[in-house]
């Protein structure tokens, strides 16, 4: 029973993140609908409590509960990153002037699901809670998507996302069956460790016997994190739904889910290829996936930055933005080298920074101006400077300038691709990110180079004041980046 | 005479107040100038009178030292003074890290000697002259004040340029000069009542952009040799390269070091075919062409071959003698077509500079005789310039001939003393000009006898020519003007004569114009036979063979080399006689010629311009260079420049533009890049469809059943990829 | 039985899936298509299990794609009446306002 | 004082909060405050250059120096410290950015954010001169360039928008690969430090030898990559032909004292970075490239002055010239002599005054005739006898007139160059002098068509120059001057550091 006992604590975040989304539920029963903003600070402040038992954790010993949940700095890492992200995204929701302020207590709800989703989908080395935990994601996911029900464009996102999303887990799924009939199991630091031939005998044999089954059950489970992570050629759901869906979840989309893609994937490539007592054949295939993801890393920047070139919508913009960044952070990835990692792991944490920020900013475009259309800002950097000026730095910070977060994240992205013979991949990212200057600084030249617009600002100032500390944060972090790397490099303690 | 001993540690520091004192004229006449009563003339005039003055003092006692000094052979010891002598050296580069002999630094200093007495005392009295003469010629004029601060200035980079120990310096004040001459050209391009306003600020740039591609000839040039010697200093350079000559002989670099160095030459002292500024140049202000374009800055050419003489080697020689005796009587045929006033004295002068340069190249005697034809000419032709300004000031700034006439009652003065000048000009004995022209004439003639090449060939023929030339459209000018009836009622009833301040400078001037030359009233060597003060100052020995009173210490490398100095001081006598009979055979044949055509009649020029029309037409239109160097050179660059403007707007910048091109065909790139960077000059959105790209774009559909054949697709090239690599 | 032929079944009815789901021009059939591929899965977890000898992975894991797929029937068949009822049309390429 | 340099650089920064908490109408109290903000840097960077001691920098040890770690994971720290070459760069930052703002009184536009974004700016040029840190140098770099941007895009000409992007986007190409091979470096190094990166350098222990297959790049050698990657970085902020044409419009549009800036010392920018982190670094690539390098730089030379010549536009024509003037950085630091690198920093210094000076010649035509048509002048001088004189003084130091700094600069350069121990830097010295008659050209034909001759009726009203443009232009002018007679004043304080960067650079060649 101890083990038991042990076990529920070491997953109680988990627990009170369930209880506190069936609170949320319950309480919106109770109220029939309205007053959702009370839900709303309900939400806000069960995740305080959350984050507050995921913070006690970092740096804690790691074990594994129930033979297949890992509770480690890695998953806690990305834990608190989801925690604060729907935080964020509470918030917007809260502030979302186009949101009715009546019946959608369901809406938190559904947040907090996906984000019980995420927690799992990042703590487990076993294939079947891994699937789950993205299954409840996406469920979640698909519901928010359609959230605003009467409006076509939800309506239709949330189809796309379904349709898309039903895919992808099916060839995930299929993939893993394959992996799970090739190795005898669905532990993958036992495929990766397991020799000779005894069961469950690993994924030795295979490699030694034949390449090609091992190949299309990696391709198809690697599908599943690309669809989430928007990466070539799974991506194309990304642009639409992104738009389609109200804005605090394309935030919720951008930012939370796109790091849990982040979090499986890095996991998944850490159980299989770089775990203790690795195969040699095993680790030698390893390199070959981190050539294809290289590949993938160089086609995904390179499309999402020439697509989002000629966005008329920043919205839009901002999704093809999210696919690029997912090809840079996959070069971390392909480089499956701790060091990698964890400037994956970092640029994660500075894609937080600024893309939250950028997507509020954009939703109070949206308030203000009542369109996502660029050209609709012109000039409306003069009337609310310090959102503007704030969302030069997020810009800045997209694009990789310094003394912004994004520019260490990708600083250390580069040295990390040199330092593992990725040099060619790290040129295509700089072509790349001199590309995005291009879309990123229309947004700029739209706000400040024009004369000063008519509209008149809107005045939101809690909602000011968090995207400000967004910004600083942004820059701070930008100029002393020492306190996140060393948090993400303690937590990268596989 | 104690007062006439040259000592170094007074004298340098005249020296050095020599350019000091107009530049702090200028100081305060560029501030305050316009405040001063007068608009300061009189201040500036002043302070270069007290130049002259000093100028003068020390000329005479480099004078005292050559009639005095004493040297072994009985010879005067050479008059050479640098300011080291007296512990004035400037590091100018480095002052604080560097050792003072360090090849990278440069140690500057003032360098006096007999050549460097003389021009300073020729500048500074002609340019003393000048001022006051402009005194009265410049008066009214609203921007009256700047022209005496620029004529200063330039006095102060002329003054500067004489007293050089090195070539880079000389190089700095040769382009100040030319900076100042630019300006002065200038003057009138900023005066809204000049007629010739547009042609004036034409002909300063065309000036300075001539000049300067001398200037940067002669860069490369001492460039070059300072790449081999590691100095730039006059010694220096004399003692390396004959040392190296000596051990080596001449090189081949030396000599295109060497053709560099005289480009310096060919700009500013206008030689073919770098001329072509200098008539043009007379948009100036008449005492402006007095100075700088008649008697100091074009001059300076020729000093410059002064000093660099030793460098220079045989093949360099015989090149500067061709150009000079090319242009020597090519300028004076063109000299004899031209009716504007000042025309005539600017081609006369370019055909005088081709006197001195050829007499330079010819080497030896000619060297000594081309820098003193430099300083006889410095006065008569400052002379003629402000004689020819007096009588345009006389006639309110008319300046063709053909409207004067029958002027010599009204301006008695001024005819007086442009005939002396004339005289000088045209070689008659007893006039400065005859002595220093006669020598150039003989050491052709020497330097044939000797064993010539085709330059001193065609020198031989050329010179005594264009000295026949000379004279007759000196005396043309003279008749056309000064004689005759007056052709023009409306001119003539207005001439008068000119202010005082302006006839004392013109007497002066002319008073040197006669004098200049020779001694010949305290020995009566009227023809010239006896060595000129000139020589005695430069301690040249009769033979030309030893050149030592120029360069000290130096056994020239290119100056009669191999042969016996008794032979050579043979051919020298025999050489003075034909040529003092060539050179007044000559003179008299161009005046007599222009007697019968403008004094007496008797002889049509217009008959003579029609038999031979098409030369006539040639030279008149001056041989058609500035049209050749304007289709050429001129339109060459402007073409040029224009290609390459357009290659860079459209090839460097479409280097970008191009990978948008490239782009088309690949999507969204091209279309975004050409919306954004060709602003609505190409609608590149629908030509995209059409390329490859348009894949790109297509894929993104909206539909998803599409998106799921897509990722399907893309799944499979994946697994095939992972498969087969 | 072989495994081999579990496994032909399973990825015929895999490749059906794909097919379905890309071509059938009604939303309902996409549905389906998903649905196959699930079951597609399932049949080779099963199969794997059985042939892999002893532990029970591959069947646990088949009950919770059950789950999953009646979950994520709901949710989508929701999301389908939703579409259809704001563009009035089954065909998934009826709904095309987000594009390029 | 300990900390002067930091003290310099960060004022600025001071001066910009300052304005950001002042209200927008106070505009007299945020010209003052940018006066302040502006002026205790030049009387600072003043007192440092007369007591920086040149001797020190003959061992290549720098002055001044301040070193803490900053992010101790990547182990980058904040290093700063001069030397012979920067110093004189810093100071004339500090100069120009101090005229540049009663420069720019004329601008009525959004006064507030132009003189925050005036004072950022002089954060970063300043930190670029002083970093002796390679990533504080390259985060400097890059803060340099957003305010410019906005400098650009907010405040300049008609096609400003295109300007400002082109700008950022040809220096931002540039320092992507300079990022690149900065990662590189550090990788095979372990340090950012540029001293110690000099000095490993000069042991031959830089060779990329500890990266993954030897560093090779798309079949480059590392040495080769990394310094061309780092070269093209500059290059483009120098710039350097092929890769200028972002300059004449950034020049064109921008705001005149925008434009003073840009040309007074970003460019500089790009040729202090070769001197300072680039070829020292890497020495061997330098050696093996350096003709190519005196290619360029001679290219530049005569191809901007040619292209000069054919502008119509006032403006332009300066720009162009800039193209010219910085070919001589490249010639004279190819070609590996004392000399040559001496003309080559002098270059940068003298072209610093002059075509800033020349910048604001043409601000004060425009803000007349608001044109600048060299066509459409003429006769200029008469209404305007000062600026005429102060033009025509600005062009002839342009056009590198002996007494004049841009002389000893170029005849520096030249000499230097032809005295290379590679011989065919002579032809390229040769090639290089038709640069000098064109620029000559094109100066004198503008100032022809601009003052000289009749007057435009149109123009005769014009008020000559007043008090403040006077101002601003006339120490500028002066220098120009005073450096051309005493050379020692710079030369003496750049010379043992430059002496020092010769040997190491000769050292790698034998």
């Amino acid at each position: 029973m101890d083990i038991y006992l042990d076990g529920m604590k070491a997953i109680a975040p988990e627990l009170v993140l369930t209880a506190l989304a069936l609170v949320t539920l319950v309480a919106d029963l109770l109220m029939r609908g309205r007053n959702s903003r009370f839900i709303g600070y309900i939400t806000l402040a069960g995740l305080a409590v959350v984050g507050m038992m995921l913070a006690m954790r970092v740096g804690a010993e790691p074990q594994t509960v129930f033979g297949m949940v890992e509770v480690d700095s890695f998953g806690t890492f990305f834990k608190l990153f989801t925690v604060a992200s729907v935080a964020v995204v509470t918030v917007f929701v809260l502030s979302d002037r186009s949101e009715r302020k009546d019946g959608i207590g369901e809406y938190y709800f559904l947040l907090l699901g996906a984000a019980i989703g995420i927690f799992f989908m990042v703590s487990t080395n076993h294939l079947l809670l891994l699937m789950l935990g993205l299954e409840l994601l996406s469920l979640a996911s698909y519901s928010l998507a359609g959230f605003h029900k009467g409006e076509r464009k939800s309506a239709e996102a949330a189809m796309k996302y379904v349709v898309f999303g039903g895919l992808s887990a099916g060839v995930m799924l299929y993939g893993i069956s394959l992996l799970y009939g090739l190795t005898g199991t669905l532990e993958l630091d036992v495929m990766a460790t397991q020799a000779g031939n005894a069961m469950p005998f690993g994924l030795v044999p295979q490699l030694d016997h034949n390449v090609i089954p091992v190949a299309i059950a990696m391709v198809m489970v690697l599908a599943g994190f690309a669809y989430k992570m928007s990466v070539v050629p799974f991506h194309f759901w990304t642009p639409d739904v992104y738009e389609g869906a109200p804005t605090p979840v394309t935030t919720f989309l951008a930012v939370a889910s796109k790091a849990a893609g982040v979090a499986a994937l890095l996991r998944f490539l850490g159980a299989l290829f770089m775990t203790e007592g690795v195969q040699p054949v095993v680790e030698w295939y390893g390199d070959r996936i981190g050539m294809l993801l290289a590949i993938l890393a160089a086609v995904t920047m390179t499309l999402g930055n020439l697509s989002a070139l000629r966005q008329s919508s920043l919205k839009r913009m901002l999704a093809y933005s999210s696919i690029a960044h997912a090809g840079y952070i996959l070069i971390g990835v392909a480089t499956l080298e701790p060091d990698g990692f964890s400037a994956a792991m970092y640029y994660m944490a500075a894609y937080y920074f600024m893309n939250l920020g950028a997507f509020g900013v954009l939703l109070y475009f949206e308030s203000a101006v009542g369109s996502d259309r660029i050209e609709d800002l012109k000039g409306f950097g003069w009337k609310a400077p310090l959102i503007s000026i704030t969302m030069v730095a997020f810009l800045v910070s997209l694009t990789g300038l310094p003394p912004t977060v994004g520019f260490y994240g990708k600083y250390l992205l580069f040295k990390a691709g040199i330092d593992h013979g990725l040099s060619w991949l790290v040129f295509v990212a700089a072509i790349n990110s001199v590309v995005s200057l291009f879309y990123y600084f229309s947004v700029a030249k739209a706000l400040f180079l024009s004369e000063p617009a008519q509209r008149p600002a809107l005045s939101q100032p809690l909602f000011a004041a968090l995207l400000t500390g967004l910004g600083l944060l942004t820059i701070w972090f930008g100029l002393m980046p020492g306190s996140i790397e060393e948090f993400v490099q303690r937590c990268l303690l596989l | 005479m104690e007062f006439l001993h040259f000592d170094p540690a007074t004298d340098f520091k005249l020296l050095l107040a020599v350019p000091l004192i107009p530049l702090t004229g200028y100081l305060i006449q560029i501030f305050f100038g316009r405040k001063l009563p007068r608009k300061g003339d009189w201040l500036l005039t002043t302070g270069m009178f007290v130049t002259m003055m000093i100028t003068l003092l020390l000329f005479a006692k480099a004078l005292y030292h050559a009639y005095t000094g004493h040297g072994d052979d009985g010879h005067a010891t050479p008059f050479w003074h640098h300011s080291s002598e007296a512990g004035m050296t400037w590091s100018w580069l480095f002052q604080d890290s560097e050792a003072p002999n360090s090849p990278l630094n440069l140690t500057v200093g003032i360098l006096y000697d007999g050549l460097g007495a003389s021009m300073l005392a020729v500048v500074g009295v002609v340019s003393f002259f000048v001022h006051l003469f402009s005194m009265g010629y410049m008066k009214g004029d609203h921007r009256y004040h700047i022209f005496f601060a620029n004529i200063s200035l330039f006095t102060v980079a002329m003054l500067g340029l004489v007293l050089s120990d090195n070539i880079l310096f000389l190089f700095v004040f040769w382009e100040v000069m030319g900076l100042m001459s630019y300006l002065l050209i200038g003057h009138f391009s900023h005066d809204p009542k000049s007629h010739r306003i547009t042609q004036a600020a034409a002909a300063c740039k065309k000036a300075f952009l001539t000049t300067r591609i001398g200037d940067c000839c002669l860069f490369i040039g001492f460039m070059m040799f300072y790449l081999h010697y590691q100095t730039f200093s006059f010694d220096g350079l004399w003692q390396a390269t004959t040392q190296d000559v000596m051990v080596n002989g001449w090189q081949s670099w030396q000599t295109t070091a060497g053709l560099f160095l005289f480009g310096g030459t060919v700009g500013k002292s206008a030689q073919f075919p770098l001329h072509i500024w200098l008539p043009d140049a007379m948009e100036g202000p008449t005492p402006v062409s007095a100075m700088i374009h008649a008697a100091t800055m074009v001059a300076a050419g020729v000093f410059l071959l002064g000093r660099l003489y030793p460098v220079l080697s045989p093949d360099v020689l015989t090149v500067i003698t061709g150009v000079g005796a090319l242009t020597a009587i090519f300028a004076a045929t063109i000299g004899m077509t031209v009716f504007d006033i000042k025309g005539v004295l600017a081609y006369s002068t370019i055909s005088q500079l081709g006197f001195m340069v050829a007499g330079i190249g010819t080497g030896g005697l000619g060297l000594i005789a081309g820098l003193f034809h430099m300083v006889t000419h410095a006065f008569f032709k400052a002379c003629l310039f402000l004689s020819a300004g007096s009588v345009i000031h006389g006639c309110h700034h008319e300046q063709d001939m053909r409207k004067m006439g029958g002027l010599r009652k009204k301006m008695p003065v001024t005819f007086m003393c442009m005939l002396v000048c004339t005289l000088a000009i045209s070689g008659i004995p007893l006039f400065s000009g005859f002595y220093s022209k006669d020598k150039i004439v003989q050491s052709t003639i020497m330097t044939n006898e000797l064993g010539g090449t085709w330059a001193s060939s065609f020198a031989g023929i050329a010179l005594p020519l264009a000295a026949s030339i000379t004279a007759f459209y000196m005396f043309r000018l003279i008749f056309m003007t000064f004689f005759g009836q007056p052709r023009d009622k409306h001119v003539n009833d207005h001439a008068h004569e000119s202010p005082l301040p302006m006839t004392i400078a013109l007497t002066c001037l002319a008073i040197l114009g006669m004098f200049a030359g020779q001694f010949w009233l305290s020995n009566l060597d009227i023809m010239g036979s006896h060595p000129t003060w000139f020589e005695t100052l430069l301690g040249v020995s009769h033979d030309y063979t030893n050149l030592s009173g120029l360069y000290p210490g130096v056994e020239l490398q290119n100056t009669y080399v191999g042969l016996d100095a008794a032979k050579v001081e043979a051919v020298s006598h025999h050489a003075h006689s034909s040529a003092v009979v060539l050179s007044l055979s000559v003179a008299s044949l161009g005046i007599i010629l222009a007697m019968l055509m403008y004094l007496f009649k008797r002889l049509d020029p217009a008959k003579f311009t029609e038999t031979f029309a098409p030369i006539y037409r040639t030279v008149l239109n001056k041989y058609y260079i500035d049209e050749f160097a304007n289709k050429t050179v001129i339109r060459g660059s402007m073409v040029l420049s224009a290609v390459l403007k357009w290659f860079d707007g459209f090839i460097v910048d479409g280097i970008v533009l191009s990978v948008g091109r490239i782009n088309k065909a690949l999507g969204f790139f091209a279309a975004w890049f050409d919306k954004t960077f060709i602003d609505g000059l190409v609608n590149l959105v629908g030509a995209v469809s059409n390329g490859l790209g348009a894949a790109l774009r297509l894929l993104q559909t909206g539909r998803i059943q599409q998106y799921v054949s897509f990722a399907v697709g893309g799944g499979l090239l994946t697994a095939a990829w992972l498969i087969l690599s | 039985m072989a495994l081999g032929a579990y496994v032909a079944v399973s990825a015929a009815l895999f490749a059906l899936g794909l097919v379905t789901i890309a071509a059938r021009r009604n939303i309902l059939y996409v549905l389906f298509g998903i649905e196959m591929i699930l079951n597609a899965a399932n049949i080779n977890f099963v199969a794997f299990n059985r042939f892999n000898g002893d532990g029970m992975d591959g069947r646990m894991f088949a009950i919770f794609v059950i789950i999953l797929a009646a979950a994520e029937a709901a949710v989508a068949l929701a999301i389908v009446l939703n579409v259809y009822h704001l563009f009035g049309s089954t065909k998934p390429s009826d709904a095309d306002l987000l594009r390029e | 004082m300990e900390n002067i340099l930091s003290l310099i650089t960060f004022i600025p920064l001071v001066g910009m909060m300052v304005i950001i908490c002042l209200p927008k109408q106070a505009i007299g109290l945020i010209k003052g405050v940018s006066l302040v903000a502006t002026g205790i840097p030049l009387v600072l960077a003043t007192q440092l250059y007369f007591a920086y001691d040149p001797a020190h920098g003959a061992d290549g040890s720098y002055w001044a120096e301040e070193q803490f770690a900053w992010i101790k994971m990547i182990n980058a720290n904040y290093h700063v410290g001069v030397d012979g070459i920067s110093l004189p760069l810093v100071w004339l930052t500090s100069l120009l950015l101090f005229l540049g703002v009663p420069a720019s009184f004329g601008i009525k536009k959004s006064q507030k954010a132009y003189y925050a974004l005036l004072l950022l700016l002089e954060v970063g040029i300043f930190g670029v001169f002083i970093s002796l840190d390679y990533f504080l140098f390259y985060v400097f770099w890059e803060i340099m360039l957003l305010p410019m941007y906005f400098l650009i895009g907010i405040w300049g000409g008609p096609r400003r928008e295109y300007a400002a992007i082109k700008f950022f986007l040809y220096t931002l190409a540039g320092s992507v690969l300079m990022l690149i091979a900065i990662i590189a470096l550090r990788l095979d190094s372990g340090t950012f430090s540029i001293p110690l990166l000099v000095e490993m350098a000069s042991n031959g222990t830089l060779t990329g030898a500890s990266l993954p297959g030897g560093g090779e790049l798309l079949g480059m050698s590392f040495s080769t990559w990394a310094f061309w990657f780092l070269f093209v970085g500059f290059a483009i902020k120098i710039p350097v032909f092929p890769f200028h044409t972002w300059l004449p419009d950034a020049h064109v549009q921008a705001p005149t004292p925008i434009s003073v800036i840009l040309a007074g010392i970003l460019l500089k920018l790009g040729g202090y970075g070769l001197m300072r982190a680039c070829f020292p670094i890497l020495p061997g690539a330098f050696v093996e490239n350096a003709y190519f390098l005196g290619i360029l730089g001679a290219f530049s030379i005569v191809y901007g002055s040619f292209v000069a010549l054919g502008q119509t536009d006032f403006k332009r024509m300066v720009a162009y010239s800039s193209v010219s003037h910085m070919g001589y950085v490249l010639l004279g630091t190819g070609a590996l002599t004392v000399w040559g690198t001496d003309g080559a920093a002098m270059q940068m210094f003298a072209h610093g005054t002059s075509s800033a000076a020349m910048f604001m010649v043409v601000g004060v035509i425009y803000d007349r005739a608001h044109h600048r048509d060299l066509n459409g002048f003429g006769g200029l001088s008469q209404p305007m006898p000062v600026y005429w004189g102060l033009t025509t003084f600005c062009f002839f130091a342009a056009l590198g007139l002996p007494t004049m700094s841009g002389f000893i600069a170029e005849a520096l350069t030249l000499v230097g160059a032809f005295q290379s121990s590679d011989t065919r830097f002579q032809a390229l010295v040769l090639f290089s002098v038709i640069g000098i008659v064109i620029t000559a050209a094109f100066l004198l034909w503008a100032i022809q068509r601009v003052f000289l001759g009749p007057l435009n009726e149109k123009y005769k009203d014009y008020p000559d120059m007043n008090f403040r443009e006077i101002f601003c232009m006339a120490p500028l002018l002066f220098l120009c001057l005073l450096l051309g007679v005493f050379p020692h004043l710079i030369l003496d304080k750049m010379e043992p550091s430059i002496t020092h960067l010769v040997n190491l650079l000769q050292s790698a060649a034998n």
